[in-house]
C-alpha cells in the first residue's frame, strides 16, 4: 500500500475522531458560552448517556431511533436537574468553586452508574452496520464516517441556530453581559437552564456514538479531558473553535499515533495544549478577557 | 433490567450469602485472606475469584478441612486500587492469624513484597501473572497458579511455530505496566522460534477509537495478531474492522481475555478468536476431570475464567498448607513455600489437562482455545503445552 | 533600595513629569503632560471627568507605559521601571476603589504595606528564626506605635478588612500606604464617597502625614473645597493637557479651569463644586464596590 | 481588645498558640501522637502514615491553593517527581533517607517552578488546566524514561535505614513520618506569619494591587509554586518509603483531584483546615469499610458497592462543602469552639 494512501486514511481517521471530539467539545462551549461555567462533569454525561442508550436498547429492547432521542433527552434532564440543583445556588462564587463542583458531581455520575450496571464494560447493541465506507481508494471505518456526518451536521445546526433562531441569540446576548441582557427582557436563568439542557444532551448523544465505536464503561468519562485541550485550544466560548480545534486535535492525535506510537497520543495532545496556553491563552477564537485595574 | 446482567445479579448475591451464612469461626480456623476486588475495573474477575475459592473451600471443608481444621476465606473489596488493596491487607492481617493470602493486582503483589517478607509468616499468590512476579529470589514467598504473561505469549508462538512456522505476527499493548509485562520476552522467543515481528501497536489506556491502529495492521498485514494488556476492549472494534477490511489475521490474548462469556456478548465479530487458557471451562466435557463435574454439580450455571484461577489457587493454597500440617512443620510463609514447590505430577482433578509441577513461581502450562460463536464456546485449538525448562 | 529605607520616610522626594504622552490606539489619554510635586509638599491634580488623571496616576505607578516622556523621582528616571521596583524606591499609593486584602486584618493588611523592605528569605520564613522573627517584632512595634496610633485605628487593627466601614477602609489603606516608607504618597481620590465628617478626619490626617512624616503628596481628587483647604500646588488636566497650574487660589480664579469645568456638565453645580461649596462628594458609593 | 502596650507582649500576640486553652490542648494532642504506636493495630498505624503523608501534602497544595490563589491539579504528579527521586538516590546513592527526602523535595520544587510558568500568562481555571497538562506529560516522562524510572514496571525500593535500623514496620515509618509532617505542617503555619505569607494571600486577594505593594507578582507566584511542589516531592519521598514501589500508575489524576477536595472539606486558606481535610478525606473511605461490614447482614450485596459508595461520597463531599460550607471543617471547629469558648455562659 503507497505510503500517500496510507497517510490519507489515517488523517480521514482523525478527522472522524476529531469531529466526536469537536461535538463533545460543543457541549462545554455551550455550557460556558452561557453560564460561565467549565463542566468538567461533561466527561460524565457523555458517559451516562452511553449507558442509558444501553439501558434502553438493550435492556428495555427499544429500537435505536427510539434509544437515542431518550438518551439525548435523559441528558438534558440531568442537565436541567444540576443546573436548578447545583449550579443555580453558586451563581457568583468564585468561577474555581464551581469548577469543582462539577469535579464532584462527575464523581458521583460514575459511582451511581457502577452502582447500578457494574464495572464491567459493555458493548452497545450494534445500529450502524457493518459495510466498509470506501471514498476513493481510502478505507474508512464505518461507524468513524456515521459519527462524522452525524457530528458536522449537529454542529452546523448548532451554528445555524445562534444565528438565526431567538434562543440562540439569547444566548449569545447573555453570553456578551448577563446584565443588559437581563434588562433587554431576556429570560437569563431561561438561558442559563436551556445551556445546561442542551449542552448535557449533547454530550449524551456523543456518549452514544463513542460507546457505539469503543464499548461504553464508567471510565470512559476521560474523554472528556481531551475535549477540554479541544476548547482550550479553540476557545472556551467560541463553537466555530470547537469545531477547527477538535478536527485540528483529532488530526495530531491520529498523526502522533501512527507516526510515533500509541503512547504519545496524549502527550502530543497535552503538550499542544502547553504551547497554546503560552501563546494564545484565550484559544485560537475565544475572546480575549481584559483583565481590569 | 437495564441490562444489569444476570451473571452481575447472581454473583454478587451468591458472594454475598456466602460471606453472610459464614458458621462462627473457630479459633483454629485456617484463614485465607484477601484483598479481592469486587467493584472496579477488574470487578468481573474479582467476583469470579471469590467463587471460586468459596467453592473449593466448602468442597475441602465437607470433606473434613486440613487435618480437622477448617478453611475460612476473609477478604474485603479493593475496588482494584493499590493503596486499598494495602489497607485491606493490613486490616485483615491485624483481625486473624493469616498464612495465606490472594492479591489482586500486580501493583499491590510488589507494594506488599516487603511487608510479606518482613512478616514471614504469609505466603501468597493472586490475579497477578506479572512476569516480575515469576522469581523466586525476589518474590520468595508469592507464587502464581497458572504461566506467567511471558509465558502465555510462549505458549501461543509456540502454538503459530508449529502452525504457521516463520509467521508474521504484530503485537497491539496497552500502554501499562500490565500490558507492556511481556513485550521484550515475547519478542525475543519469536525471534528464537523465526517468527517475525513485523509491527508493535501501543494504544494509550483509554483508547476507544482504534481506526488508526487498524489501519496500522492493515499496512503491516500480519498471520497473527497478539493482544495483552486488555480484558476486552478494544479487541471487538479491532476484529470487526479487521474483518470488514478482508484482513487474514488471526486475534490471539491472554487468560484475561480468554473468558467465553465476555465474548458471548460480542456476538459474530468474536468468531475464530484464539488465546491461551491454562485451565479447562466449565463446560468441557473431558473424563478426566472429576472437579469439572463437582462445580457443575455445585453451580448449574456457567463459571467464568477467573472462577477457575480462584479455585486452583485455593487448591493450591490448601494443599501447600496441608503438606506443611503433614511434615510437622509451623505454617509460615518459608514452609509453605517450600511445601508448595514440592508438588510434582500433582493431578488437579482435571481443572488443568495433565500433571503439574511448582518448582518455582509459576506453572508454565496452557493451551489454545478457539472461540466458537455458533456454540459460544471456546475449544480447544491445541493440545496442553508446557514452556517449562 | 538605598540607605533611607532604614530611616523611614524622612527624604522626601521630588516627583518630577517631563513631556509625558500616553494613547490607547488612536485615542489619546495624555499628550505633553509636564509637572512636578516639590519636596514635603501637597500637590493636587484636579480636571473634569476623563481629563486623565487616573491615567496619570497609572503612569506614575507604573501599570501603564507612556509612549513618550519622563518620570522622574528625584532626578532619577522611573518611567519603564516595574511597580514592585518603585514601591521598593519609596512610591506608595492608595486606590479610588480602595485595594485592601479582604481576607486580611487590618493589622495584617498594613503590615504588607512594608514588603519591599523587609528581608526576611524563604527559609527564615519557614523556621521563624532569629533574624525573621526579629524583623516581624521591628515591624510589629513600628505599625502599632507608629502608624495604627497616629492613624487612631487601635480598635479595629484584629478585625477583617471587610467588616470595615468605608471610611475606616480608606483609612487603613492610608496606614498601609505609610507602612512602604513612602517618599512620595500617591492618594487617589482619597475622600471620595465620604460623609462630611470622615472627610474633615481625613484630611487632618492627609495634614499630619505631610507635617510629622514630612512625605511628599500627590493627590487626585473631585471634592474641591478640600483640595483647595490643604493643597500647596494644584495642577488642573482636561483633555489630557495641563491647562493650569499654581496656588490653589490662583487656579480657581483662571478663567481657563472655569471654562474646562463649565463645558462638561451643569454649570452651576459645577461653579459650586470649583468654589468649594455644597456636599457634593462626586461619587456614590455603589461605584466603590 | 487591648493587647498590651509593653513590646515583649508583641511576641506573645504573634505567637502560633495565644491563649492557654489552646496550648493545653496542643500538648494533648502532641501526647497521643506520641502514645498512638503504642495503642494502635497495624492497620490503624497504616493509616496513620497515610494521614501523615497526605496531610504533609495538602498543607502544600493548601499554600499554592488556598493561601496564593492558584489552583493546582497536579499535587499527586508533584509528588510523583518527589517518589521517583528519592527512589532513584535510595537504590543508586548510599546517601542517607532524610537527605534522600529532602533532595526528593528540592527537585519537585524545580519541576514545580517550571510548571509554575504559565501562571504568569494565564491563572484560575487555565492554570489549573495548564496543571492538569503538565501532570500527563510528567506521567509519559515516567513511562518512558526508562534508564531512571524503569518504564511501567517502575522502582522497588529497599527499606530507608535510620541509625541502622531498616524503617520497615507502620510504627517505625510512624516515629519519621508523623514529625516530619508536624515540621513541615509548622513552617507552613510559621510562613503566614512572615512577609512571604502575607504576599501570598495579597496576591490571592488582589494581586494587581499587591504589585503596587512591591510584591513580585513574577517572584511570589513561583515561589509559592516552588514551595507547594517542594512539600509534594518530600510527601511523595515518604510515600515512596511507605509502600516502597514506585510506578507510573502509583499517582493517579484523581490523587490529585483528591487532594483539592481535601483542602476545600477542610477548609481553604487555613493550616488546620489542609489537617481536617486531609485526615478526613483518608478516613472516610476506610470508615466507610467498617459501614459496610455492619451493613452486610442486611443488605446481602453491600461488599460490592463499597467502591461505587465510596465515589458517590468522595464527589458529595466535594459538592455538599462547596454549597453548603464552603469554609470547610476548619469553620465548623472555629464555631464549635467559639460556641465552648461562651458556654456555660452563653447559649
Amino acid at each position: 500500500m503507497s505510503d500517500l494512501l496510507f497517510f490519507t486514511e489515517v488523517t480521514l481517521a482523525g478527522l472522524g475522531s476529531g469531529a466526536l471530539l469537536a461535538l463533545t467539545a460543543l457541549a462545554f462551549v455551550l455550557i460556558y458560552k452561557a453560564t460561565r461555567v467549565i463542566n468538567l462533569a461533561v466527561g460524565e454525561m457523555l458517559m451516562l448517556g452511553g449507558y442509558l442508550f444501553f439501558a434502553f436498547a438493550a435492556g428495555l429492547g427499544l429500537p435505536a431511533f427510539a434509544a437515542i432521542p431518550l438518551a439525548v433527552a435523559g441528558g438534558g434532564l440531568v442537565g436541567a436537574i444540576v443546573e436548578r440543583g447545583l449550579i443555580r445556588p453558586m451563581l457568583g462564587e468564585n468561577p474555581i468553586s464551581v469548577f469543582m463542583v462539577t469535579i464532584g458531581l462527575g464523581s458521583v455520575l460514575v459511582g451511581l452508574v457502577e452502582l447500578v450496571w457494574g464495572t464491567d464494560p459493555r458493548a452497545l447493541p450494534a445500529f450502524m452496520g457493518t459495510t466498509p465506507v470506501f471514498i476513493g481508494e481510502a478505507y474508512v471505518s464505518r461507524k468513524i464516517a456515521i459519527a462524522f456526518v452525524v457530528a458536522a451536521v449537529v454542529i452546523a445546526v448548532f451554528l445555524t441556530l445562534f444565528r438565526f433562531w431567538r434562543g440562540g441569540v439569547a444566548l449569545r446576548a447573555t453570553a456578551t453581559d448577563q446584565a443588559a441582557a437581563y434588562s433587554c427582557g431576556i429570560n437569563v436563568p431561561g438561558v442559563f437552564s436551556l445551556a445546561w439542557i442542551v449542552g448535557c444532551g449533547t454530550a449524551a448523544g456523543a456518549g452514544v456514538l463513542l460507546g457505539s465505536i469503543g464499548g461504553i464503561s464508567p471510565a470512559m468519562g476521560v474523554f472528556g479531558l481531551s475535549a477540554l485541550v479541544v476548547v482550550i485550544v479553540g476557545g472556551l466560548d467560541s463553537v466555530a473553535g470547537a469545531l477547527v480545534g477538535g478536527l485540528v486535535i483529532g488530526l495530531i492525535e491520529a498523526w502522533a499515533g501512527t507516526y510515533l506510537g500509541g503512547e504519545y497520543k496524549l502527550v502530543t495532545t497535552f503538550g499542544l495544549l502547553l504551547v497554546a496556553l503560552m501563546i494564545r491563552p484565550y484559544g485560537l477564537f475565544g475572546t480575549t478577557e481584559i483583565e481590569r485595574l | 433490567m437495564f441490562g444489569i446482567t444476570r451473571r452481575t445479579l447472581i454473583a454478587l448475591s451468591a458472594s454475598a450469602a456466602i460471606a453472610t451464612s459464614l458458621p462462627a469461626a473457630a479459633a483454629d480456623d485456617i484463614v485465607i485472606g484477601g484483598s479481592i476486588p469486587l467493584t472496579g475495573v477488574f470487578a468481573f474477575a474479582g467476583i469470579g475469584i471469590e467463587a471460586g475459592m468459596q467453592d473449593y473451600i466448602k468442597i475441602l471443608n465437607e470433606a473434613g478441612g486440613i487435618q480437622g481444621r477448617k478453611v475460612r476465606l476473609a477478604y474485603e473489596d479493593t475496588g482494584y486500587k493499590v493503596d486499598a488493596s494495602v489497607a485491606v491487607f493490613n486490616k485483615l492481617t491485624s483481625q486473624d492469624e493469616i498464612h495465606l493470602y490472594y492479591g489482586d493486582s500486580t501493583g499491590f503483589a510488589k507494594t506488599i513484597n516487603g511487608e510479606l517478607d518482613r512478616l514471614g509468616s504469609i505466603m501468597m499468590a493472586g490475579a497477578s501473572f506479572a512476569t516480575e512476579l515469576n522469581d523466586p529470589k525476589a518474590f520468595p514467598h508469592q507464587f502464581m497458579a497458572g504461566p506467567d504473561y511471558s509465558e502465555m505469549t510462549g505458549i501461543l508462538l509456540e502454538y503459530i511455530a508449529k502452525e504457521k512456522p516463520g509467521a508474521k505476527i504484530v503485537l497491539v499493548n496497552s500502554d501499562t505496566e500490565f500490558g507492556r509485562d511481556p513485550i521484550a520476552a515475547t519478542k525475543a522467543r519469536a525471534g528464537e522460534l523465526g517468527l517475525e515481528v513485523v509491527e508493535e501497536i501501543i494504544t494509550p489506556p483509554t483508547a476507544v477509537d482504534v481506526s488508526t491502529e487498524v489501519l496500522k495492521l492493515r499496512r503491516a498485514r500480519p498471520d497473527y495478531t497478539i493482544f495483552h494488556g486488555y480484558v476486552l476492549a478494544p479487541l471487538p472494534e479491532f476484529m470487526s474492522q479487521a474483518k470488514q477490511l478482508g484482513l487474514e489475521t488471526k486475534f490471539m490474548g491472554t487468560f484475561w481475555s480468554m473468558d467465553s462469556s465476555i465474548w458471548a456478548k460480542v456476538g459474530e465479530a468474536a468468531d475464530g478468536f484464539m488465546g491461551v487458557m491454562p485451565y479447562r471451562y466449565y463446560y468441557d466435557e473431558a473424563g478426566d476431570a472429576p472437579m469439572l463435574d463437582r462445580i457443575r454439580e455445585m453451580r448449574p450455571e456457567y463459571q467464568s475464567t477467573p472462577y477457575m484461577q480462584g479455585f486452583l489457587t485455593a487448591m493450591l493454597f490448601t494443599e501447600a498448607a496441608k503438606r506443611t500440617l503433614e511434615a510437622g512443620k509451623e505454617l509460615n510463609g518459608t514452609n509453605l513455600k517450600a511445601a508448595l514447590n514440592s508438588i510434582e505430577n500433582f493431578d488437579t482433578g482435571g481443572i488443568i489437562g495433565v500433571p503439574i509441577s511448582i518448582p518455582g513461581n509459576s506453572i508454565p502450562v496452557g493451551r489454545i482455545y478457539r472461540y466458537d460463536a455458533s456454540a459460544q464456546k471456546m475449544q480447544p485449538a491445541s493440545d496442553w503445552i508446557s514452556v517449562q525448562e | 533600595m538605598t540607605g533611607q529605607s532604614e530611616t523611614g520616610a524622612s527624604g522626601a522626594a521630588r516627583l518630577e513629569v517631563e513631556g509625558l504622552s500616553l494613547s490607547f490606539g488612536g485615542l489619546k489619554a495624555l499628550s505633553t503632560v509636564s509637572f512636578a510635586a516639590e519636596p514635603g509638599s501637597i500637590t493636587a491634580l484636579i480636571g473634569p471627568n476623563g481629563a486623565g488623571k487616573t491615567s496619570m496616576f497609572n503612569c506614575i505607578s507604573g501599570f501603564y507605559h507612556p509612549q513618550q516622556g519622563a518620570v522622574r523621582f528625584d532626578g532619577r528616571d522611573v518611567t519603564r521601571m516595574h511597580p514592585p521596583e518603585r514601591a521598593a524606591l519609596g512610591f506608595a499609593r492608595t486606590f479610588q476603589n480602595i485595594a485592601l486584602f479582604r481576607g486580611m486584618t487590618v493589622l495584617d493588611n498594613i503590615k504588607l504595606g512594608r514588603h519591599a523592605h523587609m528581608k526576611t528569605n524563604l527559609l527564615q520564613a519557614l523556621a521563624y528564626w532569629g533574624p525573621a522573627q526579629r524583623e516581624e517584632m521591628a515591624l510589629r512595634a513600628e505599625v502599632e506605635e507608629r502608624i495604627i496610633d497616629f492613624l487612631e485605628i487601635n480598635h479595629i487593627r484584629n478585625m477583617p478588612v471587610a467588616a470595615l466601614s468605608y471610611g475606616l477602609q480608606k483609612r487603613v489603606e492610608l496606614a498601609r500606604a505609610l507602612a512602604m516608607r513612602p517618599r512620595i504618597l500617591l492618594l487617589d481620590e482619597p475622600v471620595a464617597g465620604m460623609n462630611r465628617e470622615e472627610t474633615e478626619d481625613m484630611a487632618r490626617f492627609i495634614l499630619d502625614v505631610k507635617e510629622e512624616w514630612g512625605t511628599t503628596i500627590l493627590m487626585v481628587e473631585h471634592d474641591m473645597g478640600m483640595v483647595m483647604d490643604i493643597s500647596d500646588h494644584v495642577v488642573v488636566l482636561n483633555f489630557g493637557q495641563v491647562i493650569a497650574s499654581g496656588l490653589p487660589h490662583e487656579v480657581q480664579a483662571d478663567p481657563h479651569v472655569t471654562e474646562a469645568y463649565l463645558g462638561s456638565g451643569d454649570p452651576a453645580a459645577l461653579m459650586a463644586r470649583l468654589r468649594g461649596e455644597g456636599p457634593d462628594t462626586g461619587r456614590n458609593r455603589e461605584e466603590v464596590a | 481588645m487591648q493587647i498590651g502596650t509593653a513590646k515583649h507582649s508583641y511576641r506573645a500576640d504573634e505567637a502560633l498558640l495565644t491563649t492557654r486553652p489552646q496550648r493545653l490542648w496542643m500538648a494533648l494532642f502532641a501526647l497521643s501522637l506520641c502514645a498512638a504506636p503504642f495503642l494502635l493495630d497495624n492497620y490503624w498505624l497504616y493509616l496513620a502514615c497515610l494521614v501523615a503523608i497526605n496531610v504533609a501534602s495538602a498543607t502544600g497544595l493548601n499554600i499554592l491553593t488556598g493561601y496564593t490563589g492558584l489552583v493546582s491539579l497536579g499535587q499527586a504528579a508533584f509528588m510523583a517527581v518527589g517518589a521517583y527521586t528519592v527512589g532513584w538516590m535510595q537504590l543508586n546513592l548510599p546517601t542517607p533517607f532524610l537527605l534522600n527526602l529532602l533532595a526528593g523535595g528540592f527537585t519537585a520544587a524545580l519541576v514545580g517552578l517550571v510548571v509554575g510558568l504559565p501562571s504568569l500568562r494565564v491563572k484560575g481555571l487555565y492554570l489549573a488546566i495548564a496543571t492538569i497538562a503538565a501532570s500527563f506529560i510528567l506521567h509519559f516522562v515516567f513511562v518512558n524514561w526508562e534508564s531512571v524510572t524503569n518504564g511501567n514496571s517502575g522502582l522497588t525500593l529497599t527499606p530507608a535505614t535510620f541509625l541502622g535500623t531498616p524503617l520497615t514496620d507502620y510504627s517505625q515509618l510512624y516515629f519519621v513520618f508523623v514529625p516530619i509532617t508536624a515540621l513541615m505542617v509548622l513552617g507552613a503555619a510559621n510562613l503566614f506569619r512572615t512577609r512571604i505569607g502575607r504576599a501570598f494571600i495579597a496576591i490571592r486577594d488582589r494581586d494587581i494591587s499587591a504589585e503596587v505593594l512591591g510584591i513580585s507578582l513574577l517572584r511570589t507566584k513561583l515561589m509559592s509554586f516552588a514551595i507547594s511542589s517542594f512539600y509534594a516531592g518530600v510527601a511523595g519521598g515518604m510515600w515512596a518509603y511507605f509502600f516502597r514501589v514506585v510506578t507510573p500508575e502509583s499517582f493517579p489524576f484523581v490523587y490529585s483531584i483528591f487532594f483539592l477536595a481535601a483542602i476545600i472539606v477542610g477548609g481553604m486558606g487555613t493550616i488546620l483546615g489542609a489537617i481536617l481535610g486531609a485526615v478526613f478525606m483518608t478516613l472516610v473511605p476506610e470508615l466507610l469499610r467498617f459501614g459496610i461490614d455492619w451493613l452486610t447482614p442486611v443488605l446481602p450485596n453491600a461488599a460490592a458497592m463499597l467502591s461505587p459508595v465510596r465515589t458517590i461520597v468522595f464527589g458529595l463531599l466535594i459538592v455538599g462543602f462547596l454549597i453548603f460550607e464552603p469554609k470547610g471543617l476548619a469553620e465548623i471547629v472555629q464555631r464549635t469552639r467559639r460556641y465552648f469558648h461562651l458556654w456555660p455562659f452563653k447559649k
